[in-house]
């Protein structure tokens, strides 16, 4: 029997989603572990305000634009917070993702009308050409790209499609659609922790370690 | 070792947590452009901040990173060459005044100037650094001072400053409170500070004392980004400090060797000080609370402040100045993005001293120019030597007419004589 | 019964009586007939109860008894037929909508009018 | 069993009227899910149809197939054997055993050559060939026999047409389709634990109106049965659609007819006839009668990760990858980090001392 659609959605479902889980979760570790391991020195400068305290907030603060930035880069700000806001949303609060994620953490939670989640799409998919857009016509964006930058955009950007085409059952039979969109998601999820996509969770411990360190000299950032 | 094996040396030394978190969270968004002034300023993309660290980047995934090791071990590596690090010396030296606007606004919370501080290290180790910034340097490592001011230079303005104020100068004092360091520039140029101190000293009964082996607060080594020079300048203020036995070492009104003496001094040395260190705007503010400063009279001229970076973002000094201000004026008009936030003047972590930065600093120097004229005024009060000496130049350059005055000696003006 | 159930019933009769809304238009304006045969549809028994109550019965009532026994009526809306199936070899009911003048399964035909017409002279003679 | 007996005049020996053709041919319209407008098109071949021969036979089923077919509602199994096909071996369904059912076989085989259907029900084992046998002649011997000389082959039922039950891991006779085996016959893929007897039969009837095997899928399926997800034709779509879904089996979601998703429904991946063709004489299917469709007509529908999980959770268990990935993550970090720790080492090592020659 040749490969047909429902046999690859079941390696995706199944053997695929397996090698993709372990692959993220030995790659985030590493990631994590070796980031922590490598360690600080101790700073001998005596703080003149908390660290630990000042490096949370920076954690939580810049999830918000920078005072006075937001008007200097107003479409970079809008379509970013976009992209990342839907792709969260899509990624948490559509039912079938519910289903999958409580077969890996044991528990669920309520879901958005598959209305507002089709709309979510749509919008993210917005954002993230745009941002594409914006990284091959503005000058600094396109100095400062370079191949990696627009490899993960289409990494990212194809379980947005293949997800919206699935549930549309648009191009393709769904059962097919259905099988490339788990195959997308689990192509991110093995380059998450290997690429500059890793940022998802670098981005903490950076914020952290920049805001404890501005935030002891009585600055909070 | 070839240079640009010292450079990869000299880079993979300085890697820790923080570096590798930072390595792995920029997405290339290139915010970070919007908050640097050389950038806004020539429109150059090889301004953007995170660019500037490329070679630090290259060289952590080349050796702290599985896939890079790969890469390089099979030769797929992009290695780093003497080429490269003359190219970014121009960018990381000129093009960068370490302001840290840019670890500001940093979305992943990337602390780029932090990362440009230290990858300053590896350049100065491979030689790569620009002549001016060498050659102040030496003179600080041999003479004492980047611009060769002795001690016979100090003590021939002490008399000067103790004919002018009618105040005897403390010099070597065993156990007084404070120890007061002061920059070349303020004794060169602005030996009016000085006078400030002593009058300020005296109204406020402040016991303190200069030192003849340690009088200079700027650190060369700070500035070229050598960890080795720097710690033997920090160590002749701390045996200067420990052998004259005082309680608090004062930073004069200069941005980078606050940063110098009061954050990185300790750390560059490898043990804690015995004394504290304190700016001279913090210590005037807590004389201020204390009720020892008291003032007469009022300054009725306009006038705005400019915010030097090392003392706002790097520093945390950033209410003090008002406060001090608001003792003996009403006349503040702030700048368009005052406080934290303010832009550099363009001659900081070593650009001031660097003769081939000079027509690039001027260039970026617009960006105070506008603030400037935002508010209308013609008269700026700042607290540090060198963007005092920056703002004056580009005012010159601009032809802008406008008044140059450091905050301490304003204040001195305005002391309650004592009875 | 919970009034979500309802409204999903009404959803599939409702594209329907559209559809038969239109062949009627093209059976006024062109003389065309339409036949949808209702067994090929995702519907529940509730939907076809809905749907047949909704064109309720008109003036004409045929019963025809050949392999099985077949009804049609016309609904009340003329041009509306309702034929409903029974094969002998099965009792699951067929319903087809037919929009035409008349239904043409009832209609005599060729072969057994011939057939019908020897039979008649058989007995005449 | 003459070959040039018709259907048209085996009716027409029952008494049936034109008329009563007629309405036979929409009924055979209906059954093959054409448009009313082929009707006169249906008379026309049916007209002429010859009852063909069929040979049936079983391997590895549970008879499941042959209990559907028996209740089938149009044609009735009565209808089947005796107006349109000659079925002329059944060995459940024939009253001849042993050897005298063999004869049977071949006899039809020889009398038929080239012309007959095979219908097959039932996996094939691979393995050892004692494992199912028929007269003493193995399976696999005799399915490639008798497809032979067959003129087309109709494999019923998901373990016929994919391997079904017996497949599933650990597949212990390792059991294959029959497609798997005969590659140089059409072969028309009417799956399903057990296929809507209406479709069997429909595919019976295609053959016989048209005598041409239907359009089929890449599974192989004709499309007019099988064209359709159960999910495109589920009465219960616009709930899925609004996200209504029901979370037990017993909840006010479930008992207001909600989508059945999240119980593990599998109508979207799920290609049959059940939403319109229905079960049971047409009363309803699965998923009208409150229960998810476990995808009976799709390969592999034993091993998709439990008829009760939604389509889109994994079908693996996790907790063992991840505990596995987390360990080998910790030992690797610790290696990596020995190898990283020695870099710094090693470069503090090779420190070069900054000094003011540097500074030339």
């Amino acid at each position: 029997m040749n490969i047909d659609s429902i046999t690859l959605l079941n390696w995706a479902r199944g053997s695929g989603f397996e090698w993709a889980l372990a692959i993220f979760i030995f790659g985030t570790l590493y990631r994590v572990l070796t980031l922590l391991m490598l360690g600080r020195k101790r700073n001998l400068a005596p703080a003149k305000s908390a660290e630990t305290s000042a490096g949370v907030r920076t954690v939580f603060r810049r999830f918000a634009p920078a005072k006075g930035l937001f008007s200097k880069a107003p479409l970079l700000h809008i379509a970013g917070i976009t992209f990342h806001l839907g792709f969260f949303l899509i990624l948490f609060f559509y039912t079938p993702h519910i289903e999958a994620l409580k077969t890996v953490l044991g528990f669920s939670w309520p879901a958005l009308p598959n209305s507002v989640i089709t709309a979510t799409t749509v919008v993210t998919m917005i954002a993230m050409i745009t941002l594409l857009i914006y990284r091959i016509t503005d000058p600094v964006r396109r100095f400062i790209s370079d191949g990696h930058d627009y490899f993960i955009w289409v990494i990212s950007f194809l379980p947005l499609l293949t997800g919206y085409l699935a549930f549309n059952h648009a191009l393709l039979p769904y059962t097919l659609m259905l099988a490339l969109h788990i195959l997308s998601v689990e192509l991110l999820m093995v380059l998450l922790p290997f690429t500059r996509l890793g940022h998802f969770i670098a981005i903490f411990f950076a914020r952290f370690y920049s805001g404890s360190d501005i935030g002891r000299k009585g600055v909070s950032s | 070792m070839s240079t640009n094996t010292i450079a990869l040396n000299a880079f993979v030394e300085q890697m820790d947590s923080s570096m590798s978190a930072y390595f792995q969270s920029c997405t290339h968004c290139g915010l970070c452009a919007e908050a640097c002034l050389f950038q806004t300023e020539t429109q150059d993309p090889k301004y953007t901040p995170i660019h500037k660290i490329e070679l630090m980047k290259r060289a952590w995934q080349q050796e702290m990173t599985l896939t890079g090791k790969l890469l390089k071990s099979i030769g797929l590596a992009k290695p780093i060459t003497d080429d490269d690090l003359s190219e970014w010396e121009k960018v990381v030296y000129d093009g960068c005044t370490l302001c840290g606007r840019c670890s500001m606004v940093c979305p992943a919370g990337i602390d780029i100037s932090g990362i440009i501080r230290k990858a300053r290290e590896a350049f100065v180790a491979s030689k790569h650094t620009p002549e001016g910034l060498r050659h102040g340097t030496k003179r600080a490592m041999e003479l004492g001072s980047p611009m060769g001011v002795q001690l016979p230079a100090l003590l021939a303005q002490l008399k000067h400053v103790e004919k002018d104020t009618g105040l005897s100068i403390p010099v070597d004092v065993e156990g007084a409170d404070y120890l007061a360091l002061l920059s070349s520039m303020e004794i060169m140029y602005y030996p009016e500070y000085i006078g400030a101190l002593a009058k300020i000293f005296d109204h406020a009964n402040v016991s303190w004392t200069l030192c003849s082996e340690a009088f200079e607060a700027t650190n060369a080594g700070i500035q070229i980004g050598s960890s080795d020079l720097a710690a033997e300048l920090v160590e002749r203020i701390v045996s200067g400090a420990e052998k004259l036995k005082v309680k608090h070492v004062i930073s004069p009104e200069c941005g980078h060797a606050y940063t110098a003496i009061r954050w990185e001094g300790p750390n560059l040395i490898g043990r804690p000080f015995s004394f504290h260190v304190i700016h001279i705007l913090e210590l005037l503010d807590q004389l201020r609370a204390e009720g020892r400063l008291k003032t007469t009279g009022s300054w009725d001229e306009s006038f705005t402040f400019h915010d030097p970076c090392q003392l706002v973002r790097k520093g945390g000094v950033v209410q003090e100045p008002r406060h001090l201000m608001g003792m003996f004026t009403t006349g503040l008009k702030e700048m368009p993005d005052a406080g934290v936030m303010n832009w550099c003047c363009g001659g900081g972590g070593g650009v001031s001293a660097n003769p081939r930065a000079e027509d690039l600093k001027h260039i970026v120097f617009n960006k105070k120019k506008n603030q400037i004229e935002h508010t209308g005024v013609n008269t700026l009060v700042t607290a540090c030597a060198n963007c005092r000496m920056t703002i004056e130049e580009g005012a010159e350059h601009y032809n802008m007419d406008l008044n140059i005055i450091g905050l301490t000696e304003k204040l001195a003006e305005y002391l309650e004589p004592n009875q | 019964m919970n009034s979500a159930v309802k409204v999903c019933t009404h959803q599939n009769a409702i594209p329907i009586l559209h559809e038969i809304k239109h062949a009627l238009l093209k059976l006024a304006e062109n003389n065309q007939a339409t036949t949808i045969d209702l067994s090929s549809l995702p519907m529940t028994s509730q939907d076809t109860e809905q749907l047949l109550s909704t064109l309720g019965k008109g003036e004409v009532n045929v019963t025809l008894t050949s392999a099985g026994e077949s009804t049609f009526w016309e609904t009340q809306f003329p041009g509306v037929w309702v034929t409903q199936h029974q094969p002998h070899f099965s009792s699951k009911q067929l319903t087809y909508i037919e929009i035409c003048l008349f239904p043409s399964l009832l209609m005599a035909q060729q072969a057994d009018i011939t057939d019908g017409l020897n039979r008649l002279q058989e007995i005449m003679s | 069993m003459s070959k040039q007996y018709t259907l048209m005049d085996h009716l027409q020996g029952q008494g049936i009227t034109r008329r009563g053709f007629l309405k036979f041919c929409s009924i055979t319209a209906t059954m093959l899910a054409l448009p009313p407008s082929l009707i006169p098109q249906i008379a026309k071949a049916l007209e002429s149809a010859k009852r063909p021969s069929v040979i049936w036979l079983s391997f590895q089923e549970c008879t499941g197939c042959t209990e559907s077919i028996t209740r089938s509602h149009a044609p009735t199994i009565e209808s089947l054997i005796f107006d349109f096909i000659s079925l002329d071996y059944h060995h459940t369904l024939q009253a001849a055993s042993g050897h005298a059912a063999e004869a049977a076989r071949e006899q039809a085989m020889k009398d038929n050559e080239d012309q007959y259907i095979l219908v097959v029900d039932g996996s094939i084992p691979t393995g050892n060939p004692g494992f199912s046998t028929i007269a003493g002649i193995d399976n696999k011997q005799m399915l490639i026999d008798t497809a032979k000389h067959a003129a087309a082959i109709v494999a019923v039922g998901t373990c016929a047409t994919y391997g079904g039950l017996p497949h599933a891991d650990p597949n212990p006779t390792n059991a294959v389709a029959v497609s798997d085996i005969i590659k140089d016959k059409p072969i028309i893929n009417v799956p399903g634990c057990p296929p809507i007897p209406i479709v069997m039969t429909g595919v019976l009837a295609h053959f016989l109106t048209f005598g041409t095997i239907p359009d089929l899928d890449d599974l192989g399926r004709p499309k007019m049965f099988y064209g359709n997800s159960i999910h495109d034709r589920c009465y219960r779509r616009p709930f899925y659609e609004k996200g209504l879904f029901a979370e037990t089996f017993d909840d006010e979601g479930a008992k207001a007819g909600w989508c059945l998703f999240k119980l593990g429904c599998k109508g979207p991946t799920t290609y049959n006839a059940c939403a319109t063709a229905k079960w049971n004489e047409g009363t309803s299917f699965p998923i009208e009668a409150g229960a998810p469709c476990i995808g009976c007509s799709q390969p592999d529908f034993w091993d998709n990760g439990g008829f009760y999980n939604a389509l889109s959770q994994p079908t693996i268990s996790i907790g063992e990858t991840a505990a596995a990935a987390i360990a080998a993550g910790a030992v690797a970090s610790v290696a990596a980090s020995a190898i990283h720790k020695s870099a710094k080492a090693k470069a503090a090592k090779k420190h070069h001392t900054v000094t003011t020659d540097d500074m030339e």
